[in-house]
């Protein structure tokens, strides 16, 4: 865990709302995991007043990645920015996706904006193994494929690929998933990853997620991430300390 | 070596600066020791503690506000008996005065929690928070009840020799009639101020955007209020102030210590930049030094009103 | 044309939309009028209006705080006589139901200034301001003396048979407790919230950066503590509440309906863009036609809780 | 009054921390006059809150100047906006400086940021009437002088020019100021305005000051900018809406 002034290299804009941001910020670059986050200030001030969490998207040699939506003034305020200014980052956050588990076919399951954390896990797994993707959106417009590799895509309007919501698409292609050698990596929205976690339990797959939460510090020190957890029903599990990725089956969605 | 005096006298209690981390925004201190030198701080204040665990609200616990923030995390902690076998081992390798802050919704349950954790000599002070605003199964709403807050004072003066500092709620019509309470009970101290309650909605779902409904407002938002809070206990009470709420910079810290404040407490702030409350206690070094100031303590209470 | 509903009932005071002028930012109607067209407005609420003339806190009266401001005017205002006669022409020229806001310093003040006011039909309702926090010589602190608000309105009343709403103080343990009284004595809505006690200071000269020590912190930093004190009322009291408390958007008013408000004002916003309020009107409307809601009256404590 | 979004032109920064912004906004500068100032909203978050007041310092055709120091938050902001960007304007505001008197010499005092609307007046009396300008600092680099003519200068600590206060400039100067033909337009710190004042009521001059106040909306609905009134003690006058110019026999400083 680090805190960073990092200078933003360049911010491109590569859907109708969605942009990349390429940071310069060597030590957190060289010491992060795909699925781990980022919780980034985006204004001195006192409003906003929290940082705002965001998954590392990817990561080049020195710069890091990440990809955003415009929500609200958060994320406004970081897409007006320009090389020449910064952001100050915290980071890496959290546990990322276990690519240690024995498994030959990385099966990518996202929705919307949940590609975020994808292409870096695909850098990550690089050609060691195989990957499948499958992409979805609520229409042609939102789905994002950026550096995603051999991938099918879903919308529910139909308007590109399989019409019908992601998970959906992955059971119509259940005969490509055997599933002794393929380990599942989801996120998405939650209506999504619940899905997820019913057709991973259905189909006794192994399938890790990312999750999201509100969060105000992002490192365990203010309780406001809890997510139900399986195994003690007495003790909430933390979005940010004991995840953002959890196995989908030591959570309640 | 600057020979500048950081050191305050809360009452009995004694710090070698007036930079507190406040309950419930450092959790037991682990994961901030990775951002702050924590033996260079005041002190630090636990997240408040009962005597059976909690497990806190269902999520959403967080809404962010206008320069300010609302939390109903609902007291989650592990319980006095898991804080003294897991968290105390931690916090004993650091020479930084520890206060346990301590949530009940009962009487018996302030003694027995102060009880069981006085002997404890890691435990430098107790901090009695009667002024959590998040628990919806709460029994008594103590903070706004004179007569409750009287009562929880004395009889947990009766257990402990240590400090007692009572952290008040900023939530009722003239706190001071509080902190005269406190005095006349046998606590050293006040906290001022706990979070102010609010609330917020999802206009898309009707549904407040807390699971608790309401939560506590905190952060610079509320600095305004909890400065008036605290210039009114001092005005009133012969009683030591902690101040709380906001603060986001040295000057924030000049600025209660000359409201009233005998020390102070960060709680936010630790959310957005964990590296703050170290370096402010530089900065307010550097502030004496160029204001000709050998103790800070002589800033408490030196409003020309 | 749509065939949207826009009206509001606040008891039998009806308007025709729910975006009220708050009392204090607005003066009488003139300045204003340059930006917005009144005529469109659901009411007006004059600058609280005193017997006599007074001149209000000599200066330093404005501070800005995070996300908000302090306030200590000390109710300068021209007085009633001065107020009948030369400002009442100007708003006579416009078709926006006036509520004359009075402000006093004892029971007979409040009842003398409403019973000359009342004469005048211009004047369509009366707001009394029992909350004030930045006036010293104010005789009684009304505003948290629940029984002194009671004698105050149960006074008012006789003399009046226009609406009588009360604007209540958010510096009390239960504000709902307030609301009580107000439905008991007969008046008939309330508003909520009026601005919280605080203060700041100057770090250089060790003064209040006000005159007057304390003022009123108004604007988007206490719109959480402004719902939560809605909702409140709105769950224990059956009055109807018009909403005050940072709003600056269109977004915040039906946050406030939602919350329990049957009508909300605007204050801290005018100063920031007077074109705000009557922009308002329009996306309230826009807001109606994209949710299918025929009246906005419907949204009016329609949380879901 | 007009409310208009106007884009910044250039932001130049003149000395060490003061910065002059040219603004297109034609509306406002040609119904401006020199004295009056503009609320300025240098953000549309919530924080800064509200707008900050400033001089019309100059106008040139379709575009108005001003002039500031970075004090706080609004002008950190402010002085960062760059072409492209823009401003929400509020103005022109209060009453500016009475070109009508009977006068044929106008002396322009200026006290720091004073010189503030000077550029402006300069401008408007032009070739009409005769100017001369005393501009004190604290210190050399405190001294502006731009766009002004015809003046003389001092500083506390002697670094240039005469060595005190600028109201002493003037006094030593004393000989050039023909009580029956001139008028003096001051704008500075409250101390200094008040020396003028002393000075000017002693030599019995017709004299204008720019006053300041602490401000929330600039167009007299708070009441949150009083000054006492010699004519009236009973009631305040508003330093937005009776000022921000005043006869310096009319208000006590
Ligand atoms: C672990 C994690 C990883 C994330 N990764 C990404 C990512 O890679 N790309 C991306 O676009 N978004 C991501 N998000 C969501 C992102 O944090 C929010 O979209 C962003 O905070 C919105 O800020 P804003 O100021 O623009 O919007 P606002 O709506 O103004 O935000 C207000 C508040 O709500 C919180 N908030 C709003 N939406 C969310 C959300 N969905 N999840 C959590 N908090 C939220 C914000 O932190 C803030 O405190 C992630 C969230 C989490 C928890
Ligand atoms: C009529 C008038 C004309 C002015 N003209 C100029 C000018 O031409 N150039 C210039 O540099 N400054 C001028 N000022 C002062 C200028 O408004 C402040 O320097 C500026 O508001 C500071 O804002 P900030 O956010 O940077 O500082 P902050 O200190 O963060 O400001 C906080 C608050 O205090 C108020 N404030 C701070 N200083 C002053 C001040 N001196 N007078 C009034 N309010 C203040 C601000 O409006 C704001 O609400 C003028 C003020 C007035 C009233
Ligand atoms: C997330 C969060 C959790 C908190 N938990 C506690 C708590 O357990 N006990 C307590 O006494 N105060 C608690 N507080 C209140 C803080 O200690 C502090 O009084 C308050 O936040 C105001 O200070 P600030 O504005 O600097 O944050 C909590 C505050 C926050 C933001
Ligand atoms: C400058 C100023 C003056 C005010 N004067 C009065 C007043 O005279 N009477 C009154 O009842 N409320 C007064 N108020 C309170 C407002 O009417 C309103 O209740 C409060 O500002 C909260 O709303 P806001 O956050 O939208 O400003 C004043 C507020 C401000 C900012
Ligand atoms: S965001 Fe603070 S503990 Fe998880
Ligand atoms: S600044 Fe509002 S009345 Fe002058």
């Amino acid at each position: 865990m680090l805190i960073v002034n990092s200078p933003v290299v360049e911010t491109i804009q590569i859907h109708e709302n969605i942009f990349i941001q390429k940071i310069l910020s060597p030590e957190i670059a060289h010491n992060s995991n795909p699925g781990q986050f980022l919780n980034i200030r985006v204004s001195e001030t006192a409003n906003p007043l929290l940082r705002r969490p965001f998954s590392i998207c990817d990561v080049e040699g020195d710069n890091i990645f990440i990809m955003f939506n415009v929500m609200g003034e958060g994320t406004k305020i970081l897409a007006c920015k320009q090389p020449g200014s910064s952001v100050d980052i915290l980071g890496p956050l959290g546990n990322g996706f276990n690519l240690d588990d024995d498994f030959e076919i990385a099966v990518i399951v996202a929705g919307g904006l949940g590609s975020a954390p994808f292409p870096y896990l695909t850098r990550k797994i690089g050609k060691s193994k195989k990957i499948i993707s499958f992409v979805g959106g609520r229409s042609k417009n939102d789905l994002i494929t950026y550096s995603m590799m051999n991938f099918l895509t879903s919308t529910d309007d139909g308007s590109e690929g399989f019409k019908g919501n992601v998970v959906k698409l992955l059971e119509e292609n259940r005969d490509k998933l055997d599933k002794e050698k393929i380990k599942i990596f989801g996120c998405g929205p939650n209506a999504m990853l619940k899905s997820l976690k019913d057709f991973s339990i259905k189909y006794d797959y192994n399938c890790e997620i990312s999750t999201e939460s509100a969060m105000a510090c992002g490192f365990g020190i203010c309780q406001g991430c809890p997510i139900e957890s399986t195994q003690n029903p007495d003790k909430y599990l933390l979005v940010c300390k004991d995840g953002p990725v959890f196995n989908v089956k030591d959570v309640n969605l | 070596m600057s020979d500048i005096d950081l050191s305050v006298n809360i009452g009995k209690f004694k710090l070698r600066n007036p930079i507190m981390l406040a309950s419930g925004t450092v959790g037991y201190g682990n994961e901030i020791s990775e951002f702050s030198d924590l033996n260079k701080l005041g002190a630090i204040v636990t997240k408040s503690l009962s005597l059976k665990p909690r497990k806190g609200n269902p999520p959403q616990r967080i809404v962010e506000t206008p320069s300010g923030m609302l939390n109903a995390i609902g007291l989650a902690n592990v319980g006095v008996d898991i804080f003294l076998k897991e968290k105390i081992p931690f916090l004993k390798k650091y020479d930084v005065p520890l206060v346990c802050n301590i949530a009940a919704s009962t009487v018996e349950e302030y003694v027995e929690c102060t009880r069981i954790l006085d002997s404890e000599e890691t435990i430098k002070a107790f901090e009695i928070n009667v002024s959590c605003p998040n628990v919806k199964d709460g029994g008594l709403q103590f903070g706004n009840d004179i007569k409750a807050v009287g009562l929880v004072i004395s009889k947990v003066r009766a257990v402990t020799n240590k400090p007692l500092i009572i952290k008040l709620s900023p939530n009722v019509s003239y706190i001071s009639e509080f902190a005269q309470v406190v005095k006349n009970e046998g606590g050293d101290a006040v906290s001022a101020i706990n979070t102010l309650v609010g609330t917020a909605f999802n206009i898309i779902t009707k549904k407040p955007k807390l699971y608790n409904v309401n939560g506590g407002l905190s952060g610079p938002a509320i600095k305004p209020v909890a400065l008036a809070k605290v210039l009114e206990i001092s005005r009133k009470v012969d009683i030591p102030i902690i101040g709380i709420g906001g603060i986001m910079n040295w000057k924030d810290v000049i600025e209660f210590m000359i409201a009233g404040a005998s020390a102070i407490q960060i709680g936010t702030l630790n959310f957005i930049d964990p590296t703050a409350p170290e370096r402010m206690i530089k900065e307010l070094e550097d502030y004496c030094v160029s204001n000709q100031l050998n103790k800070i303590s002589d800033l408490t209470a030196s409003y020309l009103i």
